[in-house]
C-alpha cells in the first residue's frame, strides 16, 4: 500500500483554492467575504496535514521499529535503527531523449522533521494570522496566500528530486512576493516583492546551473532523484572517480552553483539583500516565511545534498566564510537598526549565517537542529513584535516604545522566552543548537571561525537584548494618543506566542548530548551522517562543557554590554529620524554591490538597445522606403503632360532599341 | 480523417461569417463562435489521429522544365499540436474581441477565420511550393488583421509587416526557383514536395545548398522573428487589435520555427549543424535584445511583444542542438507561449479599452478595481515567466539543458538569464497594471467580461496541466517528427551514457 | 478549297460578336433612354455567351493561313470574351449612373472585341493590322465618350495620336517585313540576303505591339487613357489590349523564329518558301546599306535573332516592371494605379518571351499565356469591382473616395481584394503561381549551360550574361514586392471605416454585382487548377 | 536609267516616314499631326509597293493588296481622328496639343 504523500501538500493547496474562490467571489461584497469561514479553512487544512506528517512519522517509525526488532532478533546492538524512507511517484513529468524525470514525493527522515515545524508553526501562524489581520479586507486572499506558500514549502521539503523541490522553491519564492507586496497598492511594496523575486531568481539560476554539472557528474543516464544521487555518491565504486581532477572540479562547480541557489532563498552574501525589504509584508509573513520555513530551505538544501557537498572541501570552506561574514555582518547591522522588524530581519540572516557556518564546516546535522530551534524563537519573536505593533497601531521604530511590559505583559512573557533562547543562555533552545554549532566549528573549522562565531554571539546577545530594552524596559517613548489605546492581542494570537514561547525553551532538548537526548542526530543520521562521516569528526577538542560555558559567558557578556550601553545612553532612543550616516552605509553595502554589479550594468545595455540599436535597425527600414519614394517620385516625373514629349520619349526609346540592334548584331 | 476538410473549414467558416452574419455584433459573435468551435471540433481528432496524410497528387506541373509541384495534405505531432493551438485560440480571439474590435467583429471573424485557414495549409503540406503559397497567403490576413482595427500608426506598422514579410520571402522564393530548375539541369524529373526533395537536394554541390539554406533561413528569421530582422514586430503587434497580435504572436510566429523544424533543417541537414553556431548567436542575441528591451518599453503591447521576440529567440537557439530534448522542449514552448502570450495579449488589450490608453502609467490598481481580471492576468503572467508547475517551465527547462549538452554551460547561462531577464519586465508589467494607485481620480470597480474569463481560464488551465503532465506533447516530438523526416532523424544527437571526466 | 460548312463553325465566335454589336447598334435607336442601358449590355452579353459557347465548338485549323486556331488561342479568346463581359457590366454602371444619352459604347466595345480576336487568331501581318485597327478605333471614342468633360478629351487625344503613330510604325515594320520574306505570314522563310531587313521589320512591328502593350518606354499613353475613359472602359482595356497584343507578340516572334530557322512552319509551313531569283542590283545596295549601319553579316542565325530579342524584350521587361512599380508606389489615382500595374504587368508578359523553352527545341509560351489570362481577368476585374464601389458619375478616382466602401458592400470588396491580390502576386490567386511559373523557368537561364548562352546572346551581353539572367528575375521579384506595397494601400483604402455621412451609394446592376465576383472566384479556381486553361 | 529602282523608292519611303514622324513631334497643331500620320502610312504603303516590284508574280500580289487594306483603315482613322479633333476643340476651344496638359503623374 503507498502511502498518499501528496495529501500533504494537496491539503494546504486546496485551502489555497477554497479561500481563493473565497476572496475572488467575496471582494465585491459589501465587507469583503466572510473572516469566519475563511479563518477556520486556512488554518484547518494546514493543521490537517500537520496530523498527516505526524501520522507519516509513526509510518516511519513502524517502519523503524520492525527494523529494530529484526536487529534485536539478530542479536545485533545497533544502536542507530536503518530507517526506510518511503515515497510515492506520482506520474512521469518530463520524458525526452534520456531525460526522465518523474514527479514524486520521498519522506523520510530529514524531510519529516523540516515537515513537522513547516507544518506545525505554519499552522500556529495561521492561527495567529487570524487574529493579526483580522481587520484586514483582503483576509480571505491573505489565508489564501500563506496556505498555497505552505503547500510549496511541503513540495520543496517533500520532493523526490532536486527538480520536484525546485518547483516548491520557485513557488515558495512566488508566495513570498505575493505576501510582501500583499499591501499592494503601495508601490514601496511592490518594490520590495519584486526585488525579492528577482534576487530569488538569480540564486535559481545558479540552481539550475549547478543541477546540470551536478547531471553531468552522474552521467545524464542517473535519473534526477535524491535516492539515485546519494546512492550514487556514496557507492565506493565512484570513489575513484571522485577523487579524479576534473570531477572533483566538476563537482566544485556544481556545488557552487548550488550554493549561489542556497544564498539566494537563504539571504546569504551576496544575496542577501531582499529579506531586509521583505519586512515590507504583514508581520505573520515575516514570522512563518522570513524566518521560519522559507529562508532556512538553503540549508535544508545544503542537507539534503550533504552527500555531494560533502565531495566538495572547496565549496565547504566557502560555505563556512560566507555563513560566518553573513552572520557577523548581519549581527553588527541588526544592532544599528531601528526599525523592530528590521532587527529581527538581520538577526535571522545573522542566525542563518550561522546555520551555513554549521553546514561549512560539515556539521549538517548541527545546522539543521539550529533550523528547528530558530524557527521557534525567531517565530515567536516576530509574532511578539506583531504584537506589539499591533498594539501600537502599526508602529514599528523601537525609539517610539519603551515601557510596554506593563502593557503587554503577555507578549512581553512571550518574547523573552524568545530573547532568552537566541541570546544562548542555558537549556534555551538557542543554547543547545548554537553551543553545538559552535564546538563543531571549533573542531572542524579551526579557531579563525569558531572567533568570528564566538564574537557574533556576542553582538547577537548584545542587539537583542537592546531590543528587549528599547521595546519593553526602558520607559515609554510613544505618543500618547497612541498610548490611549494599546491593548493586549487577542486570544488568536497569544496562543501561537505561548506555543512557540514554551517551545524555544524546549526544543532544543531534542538533542542535549549533555543529557543525552539524541532524538535529532538519530533521525538526521541517515540523512547526512555518511556525509559527516566522509569528512570526518576532527580533533578531539576542550570538553563540551567547557565550549558551551564559553559561549554562555559570550552571551552574559553581550547582555551586559548592551545595559551598559543602555545606560550610557549610546542607544539614542529618544532620538528620532534615520539611521547615522556610517550605519546607513554599512547596511545598504550589499544594495550598492548589486547595483553595481548587477542593475546598472543591465540599465545601460538596455537604454543602449532602446536608444541606439532600435531607431538605427527602424531607421534603415524608413530610408530604405523613403528611397523607394524618392525613386518613384522622379520615374513618375518623366510622365509629363505633353503629348510631344510622350511621343518624343517613345520615339527615343524606338532608337534606342536601334542602336541597340546595330550593336548586338552577332 | 479527411485532412482536406479541416483545411476548409476555416475557410468556410470565414465565408459564412462574412456573408450570413447580420449586421448585429452580438448574433455575428455567435455565429462565428460556433463556426469556430466547429472548426476546433473537426481538428482535435487530427492531433489525437498521430500522423495522417492524403494522397498526393500533382497540383501543376511547370512547362518545359517539368518540375511536378506536388498537392498533398499531412500531419503529424508537430503539425498537430500546432493545429489544436491555432484552432483553441481563434475562439479564444473571437470571444475576446467585442470590446476592441466593436461593431467590425465580422470582419474581424471573417480575417481570423482565414488567417486560420493559411495556418493550417501552412502545417499541413507536403510540398514546398504548397507550403510557400501558404505562407504567403498568411501576410493577407495578418495584414489586414493589423490595418484594420488596429491604433493610429496601424498603417505604417501593417505595411511595415508586409514589406518586411514579403522581403524576407524573396529569398526562399528564389531558392524555390532554384529548386524548381534542378531537375532540367540533373535531367531527372522530381517534384517539389518535401521527401523527394531531401534526396534531390543531397545531390546538389554544396555551395549552392549553403546558399539555398541561408535563403530558407532569412524567410523563417522574419516570421519569429529574430533580431535584426525584428523591427516589423513590436509596432505590428501594439498597433494591431489585442486579440489580432494574440493570433499574430500566438500562432504566426510559431511558423518561423516550425519552418526551421519541418523544412530548413531536413532539406539542409549538413549545412544545419556546420551554420549551427551562427543561428545558436542569433537566437541568443534575440534572448536578450528582446528581454532588454522590453525592460524599457512604455507600452503594455510592446513588453509583450518583446518578451515574445525573447521566449522564441530561446526556441530558435535550441532547435540547431538538434538534441531531443531541444524538439521537444521547442514544441512544447510553441504551445505554452502561444497560450500564454495569447492570454496576456487578450487581457491587455481588454486593460486597454478600460484605461483608453497604452501607455503603461495610465494603468494601475486593477488588482483592486478587477479581481478576477488580475488573477487571470497574474497567473498568466506567472505562465510566461516560466514558473514550474506550468507548461513554460518544462520547455524552458528542455531547451536549457539541450543548449547546456551540446554547447556547455556558459550557453546554457546566458540563455537563463532569461529566467532573471523576463520576471524583471514581466513583474514589472504586474506591478504597473494591478497594483500601485490607479491613474484615475476616483476608481470605478471594473468588470472582466465574463466570455473573456471564459476564454482565457482555461488556456491557464491548460497551461497549468501541461505543467504537471507535458507528456503528449513531449512524446509528439518524439514519436512523429523525428520519423517523418528521416534527415532531421539522422541529426539528432544520442550520446552514449556516458560518467563525467570520460 | 473549303466549303462554308467547315467555316462556321471555325468563324463562330466572330461572327456572334459582330452580330451581338450589330443588334446593339439596330436595337439602340428604338429603345427608351432609360431602357438603352437597361437592355443593350444584355444583348451583348447574350452574344458573348453564344462566342463562348461556340468557342467550345471551334475545331482547331486556319483560314488560308490569314487566321488560325488551336487550344491555346481558344483559351485566350475565351479570356477575352471573359474581359467583355466585365467590361460591358461595368460599363452599363456607368453609363446608367451619369445616364449617357446614347448606347452606342457598348457596340463599340464589342467591336473592339471583335478586332482583339481578330489579332489574337491573326497569322498574317495585314490581318493582325485590320484587327489591331478596328480594335484602336473602337477604343478611341470609347476611351472619348464622355465629352463634357476635358480630361477625356485630353486622355482620347494623346492616345490617339500615339496610338496612330505606332500603327504606322508597324504597319512599316509589316511592309519592310514583307519586303524580306516576300510574304505577308508572320511565319515565312527569308530571302537570302534579306535578313537585316527582317530585323528592321520585326523591330518595328515588335515596337508596335509593345505600345499596344503598354510596356515601356512605350507606355506614357497608358495612365492619360485609363485616367480619362470610364472606368468600364477602363477596364476593357486593361484586359482586352493586352490579351491582343500579347498573343500577336507571340505570333510575330515566333513566326519569326521560324522564318530563320529550318524549323517545320509554325501556323502554316507550306505557305511560302517558293523559290526565288536572284534580288536586283539595288536592292543588294540598299541590304548592303543596311547591314553597314547594322554590321549584319550575311546569314543571320536563329541564334543570334534570338540574342537579339532577348536583348529587346530584356531590356523592355525590366524598364517596364521598374517604371510600373516605381511609379505606382506613390499613387493615389485609383486608375493610374491600375494603368503602372498594367505597365509592371506588361514588364513580367514581355519576360515571358525570354522563356528557356526558346533555348531549348520545343517553344511553349504558355506559362506567358497563364500569365497573361491571370492578369488580363484581375485588372478587368478590378477596373470592374472600382466602378461598381465608386459614387455616382464614375466620380472619384482618389483612392480617399473609396474609404470604406468595401464595408459597404463586402462581397465586391472582397473579391476586389482577392483581385489586388492577384496582381501583386500573392497567394491563394493565379497572379501568385503565374509570377512563380515565369520566373521559375527564366531562372533557369542562369542555370544554363554557359555554352548555349555564347551561342545565344549578342556579344555585348555576354559578358554579364549570367548575372544578367540572374539578376531579371530576382529584380523583378523585388519590384513586385514594391507594387504589392501600392496595392495594399488601394485594399486598406477600401476596407478602413467609411467617413460618417457618407451616404448609401446606389444599388449596383445585377450584371456587375455578379459579375465581379465570378472574376475573383475565376482567379482562384485558376490558382487551384493551373493547367485548366492551357494545359501544361 | 528609265525606270526607277526599287531602291530609290524604298528610300523615298524611308524619307516620307521620316518627315511624317518629324511632323507628329514637331509640330503642336492637332491637324498637322493628324497629316503626319498619313504621310507615315503612305510611306509605309509605297515601301509595300516597292517591294512587291522585287517578287515574282505571284507573291508580289501580296504586296500589292496590302495597301488597299492599308488606305481603307487609313481612311477609317482619319474620319475618327477628324471626329475626335472636333470633340476636343469643343471641350477647350484650341487645336495646340501643349493645350492638353492638365493630366499630371
Amino acid at each position: 500500500m503507498t502511502p498518499q504523500l501528496w495529501l500533504l501538500p494537496a491539503l494546504p493547496f486546496f485551502g489555497f483554492l477554497v479561500n481563493g474562490a473565497l476572496a475572488l467571489f467575496g471582494s465585491r461584497t459589501e465587507n469583503g467575504p466572510s473572516r469566519g469561514l475563511s479563518g477556520f479553512l486556512g488554518v484547518l487544512f494546514p493543521l490537517v496535514s500537520f496530523i498527516l506528517v505526524v501520522l507519516a512519522w509513526q509510518g516511519l517509525f513502524l517502519v523503524q521499529d520492525s527494523v529494530l526488532r529484526l536487529n534485536h532478533d539478530l542479536g545485533l546492538g545497533l544502536r542507530i535503527p536503518q530507517v526506510k524512507p518511503f515515497g510515492q511517484v506520482l506520474w512521469p513529468w518530463m520524458q525526452t531523449g534520456e531525460l526522465n524525470v518523474e514527479f514524486g514525493f520521498r519522506f523520510d527522515e530529514l524531510a519529516g522533521i523540516m515537515l513537522l515545524f513547516v507544518t506545525g508553526i505554519g499552522t500556529l501562524i495561521h492561527l495567529y494570522s487570524v487574529g493579526y489581520m483580522a481587520r484586514d479586507r483582503g483576509f480571505a486572499r491573505f489565508m489564501a496566500y500563506m496556505n498555497l506558500f505552505l503547500a510549496n514549502m511541503v513540495v520543496l521539503v517533500l520532493g523526490n528530486g532536486p527538480l520536484v523541490t525546485f518547483m516548491g522553491w520557485e513557488g515558495v519564492g512566488l508566495c513570498s512576493y505575493l505576501l510582501i507586496g500583499f499591501w499592494h497598492h503601495d508601490a514601496a511594496n511592490g518594490a520590495a516583492a519584486k526585488k525579492a523575486f528577482l534576487v530569488n531568481r538569480a540564486g535559481d539560476l545558479g540552481f539550475l546551473l549547478g543541477l546540470f554539472l551536478l547531471w553531468q557528474v552522474l552521467g545524464t543516464g542517473t535519473p534526477l532523484t535524491y535516492e539515485a544521487i546519494t546512492n550514487w555518491f556514496r557507492d565506493p565504486a565512484h570513489a575513484v572517480l571522485l577523487a579524479s581532477a576534473p570531477v572533483a572540479a566538476l563537482v566544485t562547480a556544481s556545488t557552487l552553483l548550488l550554493l549561489l541557489g542556497a544564498t539566494g532563498k537563504s539571504a546569504q552574501i551576496p544575496l542577501l539583500t531582499w529579506l531586509p525589504d521583505a519586512m515590507a509584508g504583514p508581520t505573520p509573513v515575516s514570522a512563518l516565511i522570513h524566518a521560519a520555513t522559507m529562508v532556512t530551505s538553503g540549508v535544508f538544501l545544503l542537507a539534503r545534498l550533504s552527500d555531494v557537498f560533502a565531495h566538495a572541501p572547496a565549496t565547504l570552506q566557502v560555505v563556512a566564510w560566507i555563513g560566518a561574514a553573513t552572520a557577523a555582518w548581519a549581527a553588527v547591522t541588526g544592532f544599528v537598526q531601528t526599525d523592530i522588524k528590521k532587527i529581527l530581519a538581520y538577526s535571522t540572516i545573522s542566525q542563518l549565517g550561522f546555520m551555513f557556518l554549521a553546514a561549512g564546516v560539515g556539521a549538517f546535522d548541527a545546522g539543521v537542529f539550529h533550523v528547528f530551534t530558530h524557527a521557534f524563537f525567531k517565530g515567536v519573536l516576530f509574532l511578539g513584535a506583531g504584537s506589539v505593533i499591533h498594539a501600537l497601531s502599526g508602529e514599528q521604530d523601537v525609539r517610539r516604545m519603551g515601557g510596554l511590559w506593563k502593557k503587554l505583559p503577555l507578549t512581553f512573557a512571550a518574547m523573552s522566552c524568545g530573547w532568552y533562547a537566541i541570546v544562548g543562555l542555558p537549556f534555551g533552545a538557542g543554547f543547545w543548537s548554537k553551543d553545538l554549532i559552535l564546538e563543531n566549528v571549533l573542531l572542524r573549522g579551526g579557531p579563525a571561525l569558531y572567533l568570528v562565531a564566538l564574537a557574533t554571539a556576542v553582538v547577537t546577545a548584545v542587539y537583542m537584548t537592546r531590543l528587549m530594552i528599547l521595546v519593553f524596559w526602558s520607559k515609554p517613548r510613544f505618543s500618547p494618543d497612541a498610548a490611549s489605546h494599546i491593548h493586549e492581542s487577542p486570544l488568536s494570537m497569544q496562543i501561537p506566542m505561548w506555543v512557540l514561547g514554551f517551545g524555544s525553551l524546549v526544543a532544543g532538548f531534542a538533542w542535549a548530548d549533555p543529557f543525552h537526548l539524541d532524538w535529532f542526530s538519530r533521525h538526521m543520521s541517515e540523512s547526512v551522517g555518511p556525509a559527516q562521516a566522509l569528512l570526518g569528526a576532527g580533533a578531539g577538542g576542550p570538553s563540551p562543557i567547557l565550549l558551551e560555558s564559553v559561549g554562555v559567558v559570550a552571551s552574559l557578556l553581550g547582555i551586559l554590554v548592551a545595559f551598559a550601553l543602555h545606560r550610557k545612553g549610546c542607544f539614542r532612543e529618544n532620538s528620532t529620524g534615520p539611521l547615522s550616516m556610517p550605519a546607513r552605509a554599512w547596511t545598504l553595502l550589499f544594495d550598492g554591490v548589486q547595483s553595481v554589479a548587477g542593475i546598472w550594468p543591465v540599465r545601460i545595455v538596455s537604454w543602449i538597445l532602446d536608444n541606439i540599436l532600435q531607431p538605427l535597425l527602424v531607421g534603415l527600414a524608413r530610408v530604405f522606403g523613403w528611397c523607394l519614394e524618392m525613386a518613384g517620385g522622379a520615374v513618375r516625373m518623366a510622365q509629363t503632360p505633353r503629348l510631344r514629349w510622350n511621343l518624343g520619349l517613345s520615339v527615343l526609346g524606338l532608337v534606342a532599341l536601334l542602336i541597340l540592334l546595330a550593336r548586338n548584331i552577332p | 480523417m479527411n485532412l482536406h476538410m479541416v483545411l476548409v473549414a476555416p475557410l468556410a467558416a470565414a465565408f459564412l461569417t462574412f456573408f450570413l452574419s447580420g449586421r448585429d455584433a452580438a448574433s455575428t459573435l455567435r455565429t462565428s463562435l460556433l463556426l469556430a468551435l466547429a472548426v476546433a471540433g473537426l481538428t482535435f481528432p487530427v492531433l489525437f489521429a498521430g500522423t495522417v496524410a492524403t494522397s498526393v497528387h500533382t497540383w501543376f506541373q511547370i512547362p518545359v522544365l517539368g518540375t511536378d509541384i506536388r498537392w498533398g495534405l499531412a500531419s503529424d505531432g508537430l503539425s498537430g499540436w500546432l493545429l489544436a493551438l491555432t484552432s483553441v485560440l481563434v475562439p479564444a480571439a473571437l470571444l475576446c474581441s467585442p470590446p476592441v474590435v466593436g461593431d467590425k467583429i465580422r470582419e474581424f471573424a471573417a480575417a481570423a477565420f482565414l488567417l486560420q485557414a493559411t495556418l493550417y495549409g501552412a502545417l499541413l503540406s507536403v510540398d514546398l511550393l504548397q507550403f510557400f503559397a501558404f505562407f504567403e497567403a498568411m501576410l493577407l490576413p495578418a495584414t489586414i488583421l493589423i490595418a484594420l482595427f488596429g491604433g493610429r500608426d496601424r498603417r505604417r506598422a501593417a505595411s511595415l509587416f508586409l514589406v518586411f514579410s514579403l522581403a524576407g520571402s524573396v529569398p526562399l522564393f528564389v531558392a524555390i526557383w532554384y529548386l524548381s530548375t534542378v531537375p532540367v539541369m540533373s535531367g531527372r524529373h522530381v517534384s517539389l514536395d518535401l521527401v523527394s526533395l531531401q534526396a534531390l537536394v543531397a545531390t546538389l554541390p554544396p555551395q549552392v545548398r549553403l546558399r539555398l539554406f541561408a535563403a530558407t533561413a532569412l524567410a523563417f528569421l522574419v516570421k519569429i522573428p529574430a533580431v535584426p530582422v525584428h523591427i516589423w514586430q513590436a509596432d505590428a503587434y501594439s498597433e494591431g487589435p489585442a486579440p489580432g497580435s494574440a493570433l499574430l504572436t500566438g500562432i504566426m510566429a510559431k511558423i518561423g520555427l516550425y519552418g526551421f523544424l519541418r523544412i530548413a533543417i531536413p532539406l539542409f541537414p549538413q549545412e544545419a549543424k556546420a551554420d549551427a553556431g551562427v543561428f545558436v548567436a542569433l537566437g541568443l542575441a534575440t534572448v536578450l535584445v528582446g528581454a532588454l528591451l522590453a525592460l524599457r518599453q512604455r507600452e503594455a503591447r510592446r513588453v509583450l511583444a518583446f518578451s515574445s521576440l525573447s521566449h522564441l529567440g530561446l526556441g530558435l537557439a535550441a532547435i540547431f542542438t538538434f538534441r531531443p530534448e531541444a524538439i521537444s522542449g521547442v514544441i512544447l514552448l510553441m504551445v505554452a507561449h502561444g497560450l500564454s502570450a495569447a492570454a496576456l495579449f487578450f487581457l491587455a488589450g481588454i486593460a486597454e479599452t478600460w484605461s483608453g490608453s497604452r501607455h503603461v502609467d495610465d494603468f494601475g490598481a486593477l488588482a483592486r478595481r478587477a479581481p478576477l481580471f488580475s488573477v487571470l492576468f497574474a497567473v498568466a503572467a506567472l505562465a510566461s515567466v516560466g514558473l514550474p508547475g506550468t507548461a513554460g517551465f518544462v520547455a524552458e527547462f528542455l531547451l536549457l539543458v539541450a543548449l547546456w549538452k551540446a554547447f556547455g554551460l556558459v550557453v546554457a547561462a546566458v540563455a537563463g538569464t532569461t529566467v532573471i531577464l523576463s520576471a524583471a519586465y514581466t513583474l514589472r508589467l504586474v506591478q504597473k497594471l494591478l497594483f500601485g494607485t490607479s491613474a484615475e481620480r476616483n476608481p470605478v470597480p471594473l468588470e472582466l467580461p465574463a466570455a473573456a474569463a471564459w476564454a482565457v481560464a482555461p488556456m491557464l488551465l491548460a497551461l497549468v496541466y501541461l505543467g504537471f503532465q507535458p507528456g503528449p506533447v513531449l512524446k509528439a516530438a518524439r514519436t512523429d517528427l523525428l520519423t517523418r523526416l528521416p534527415s532531421a532523424q539522422a541529426l539528432i544527437v544520442e550520446d552514449a551514457p556516458h560518467v563525467a571526466g570520460r | 478549297m473549303l466549303q462554308v460548312a467547315d467555316l462556321l463553325p471555325f468563324l463562330g465566335p466572330i461572327l456572334l460578336l459582330v452580330l451581338g454589336a450589330l443588334a446593339t447598334l439596330v436595337a439602340e435607336p428604338l429603345l427608351s433612354r432609360a431602357d438603352k442601358h437597361r437592355v443593350l449590355p444584355w444583348i451583348g452579353i447574350v452574344s458573348t455567351g453564344l462566342a463562348a459557347v461556340a468557342l467550345a465548338f471551334t475545331k482547331s485549323g486556319h483560314l488560308w493561313g490569314i487566321l488560325a486556331i488551336e487550344p491555346t488561342r481558344a483559351g485566350l479568346v475565351l479570356v477575352l470574351l471573359a474581359v467583355l463581359a466585365l467590361g460591358l457590366a461595368a460599363l452599363q454602371r456607368n453609363l446608367s449612373s451619369d445616364d449617357f444619352p446614347g448606347g452606342e459604347p457598348y457596340a463599340l466595345m464589342q467591336l473592339a472585341a471583335v478586332g482583339i480576336l481578330l489579332m489574337v487568331l491573326a497569322s498574317q501581318t495585314i490581318a493582325l493590322f485590320l484587327g489591331m485597327e478596328l480594335a484602336s478605333l473602337s477604343i478611341y471614342p470609347l476611351v472619348g465618350c464622355r465629352r463634357d468633360r476635358p480630361e477625356s478629351a485630353e486622355a482620347v487625344l494623346k492616345y490617339f495620336a500615339q496610338g496612330a503613330v505606332f500603327s504606322a510604325i508597324f504597319l512599316y515594320g509589316a511592309a519592310l517585313s514583307y519586303g524580306a520574306t516576300g510574304s505577308v505570314f508572320l511565319a515565312a522563310n527569308v530571302l537570302p540576303g534579306r535578313e537585316s531587313v527582317l530585323l528592321l521589320g520585326f523591330l518595328l512591328m515588335a515596337v508596335g505591339l509593345l505600345f499596344k502593350i503598354g510596356a515601356a518606354p512605350f507606355h506614357f499613353w497608358s495612365p492619360d487613357a485609363y485616367a480619362g475613359a470610364p472606368s468600364g472602359v477602363t477596364a476593357f482595356m486593361a484586359g482586352a489590349v493586352k490579351i491582343g497584343a500579347v498573343a500577336a507578340l507571340g505570333n510575330l516572334w515566333i513566326g519569326h523564329l521560324v522564318s530563320l530557322s529550318a524549323f517545320p512552319s509554325y501556323l502554316i509551313g507550306e505557305a511560302v518558301g517558293a523559290h526565288f531569283p536572284p534580288i536586283s542590283l539595288g536592292l543588294q545596295v540598299f541590304s548592303r546599306i543596311l547591314q553597314t549601319i547594322f554590321q549584319v553579316r550575311r546569314g543571320l542565325t536563329v541564334a543570334g535573332f534570338i540574342g537579339y530579342s532577348l536583348s529587346i524584350f530584356g531590356t523592355t521587361a525590366i524598364l517596364s516592371i521598374a517604371i510600373g512599380s516605381l511609379s505606382l508606389l506613390g499613387q493615389t489615382s485609383v486608375r493610374r494605379l491600375i494603368a503602372y500595374s498594367g505597365v509592371a504587368n506588361a514588364g513580367f508578359l514581355v519576360i515571358g518571351f525570354l522563356l528557356p523553352g526558346i533555348f531549348i527545341a520545343n517553344i511553349l509560351l504558355t506559362p506567358t499565356l497563364y500569365y497573361l489570362a491571370a492578369y488580363a481577368l484581375a485588372a478587368a476585374g478590378t477596373m470592374a469591382g472600382i466602378a461598381a464601389l465608386t459614387g455616382p458619375q464614375d466620380g472619384g478616382d482618389h483612392i480617399s473616395s473609396l474609404t470604406g466602401a468595401a464595408r459597404k458592400r463586402p462581397l465586391i470588396g472582397l473579391s476586389v481584394t482577392v483581385l489586388l491580390a492577384s496582381l501583386a502576386g500573392l497567394p491563394p490567386t493565379a497572379g501568385f503561381v503565374a509570377k512563380f511559373q515565369i520566373l521559375s523557368q527564366l531562372f533557369l537561364n542562369a542555370s544554363l549551360d554557359p555554352a548555349i548562352l555564347q551561342r545565344i546572346l549578342p556579344p555585348a551581353l555576354q559578358h554579364l550574361s549570367e548575372g544578367w539572367l540572374l539578376a531579371v528575375p530576382i529584380g523583378a521579384f523585388a519590384f513586385a514586392i514594391v507594387a504589392a506595397a501600392g496595392y495594399f494601400k488601394l485594399a486598406v483604402a477600401l476596407w478602413t471605416d467609411p467617413v460618417p455621412n457618407s451616404r448609401e451609394p446606389e444599388p449596383v446592376p445585377v450584371l456587375l454585382g455578379w459579375a465581379v465576383p465570378l472574376a475573383a472566384l475565376a482567379v482562384v479556381a485558376l490558382a487551384i487548377f493551373p493547367r485548366a486553361l492551357f494545359g501544361g | 536609267m528609265g525606270d526607277l529602282q526599287p531602291i530609290q523608292l524604298q528610300v523615298l519611303a524611308a524619307l516620307l516616314f521620316a518627315i511624317g514622324l518629324a511632323t507628329v513631334m514637331a509640330r503642336r497643331n492637332l491637324f498637322f499631326v493628324l497629316m503626319g500620320v498619313e504621310l507615315m502610312l503612305n510611306a509605309a504603303n509605297l515601301s509595300f509597293l516597292s517591294w512587291s516590284r522585287t517578287m515574282p508574280g505571284s507573291v508580289g500580289l501580296e504586296g500589292q493588296l496590302a495597301p488597299i487594306f492599308a488606305i481603307a483603315v487609313a481612311a477609317a482613322e482619319a474620319c475618327v481622328g477628324l471626329a475626335m479633333l472636333l470633340s476636343v476643340f469643343r471641350s477647350r476651344e484650341s487645336l495646340d496639343t501643349d493645350a492638353f496638359d492638365r493630366m499630371k503623374e
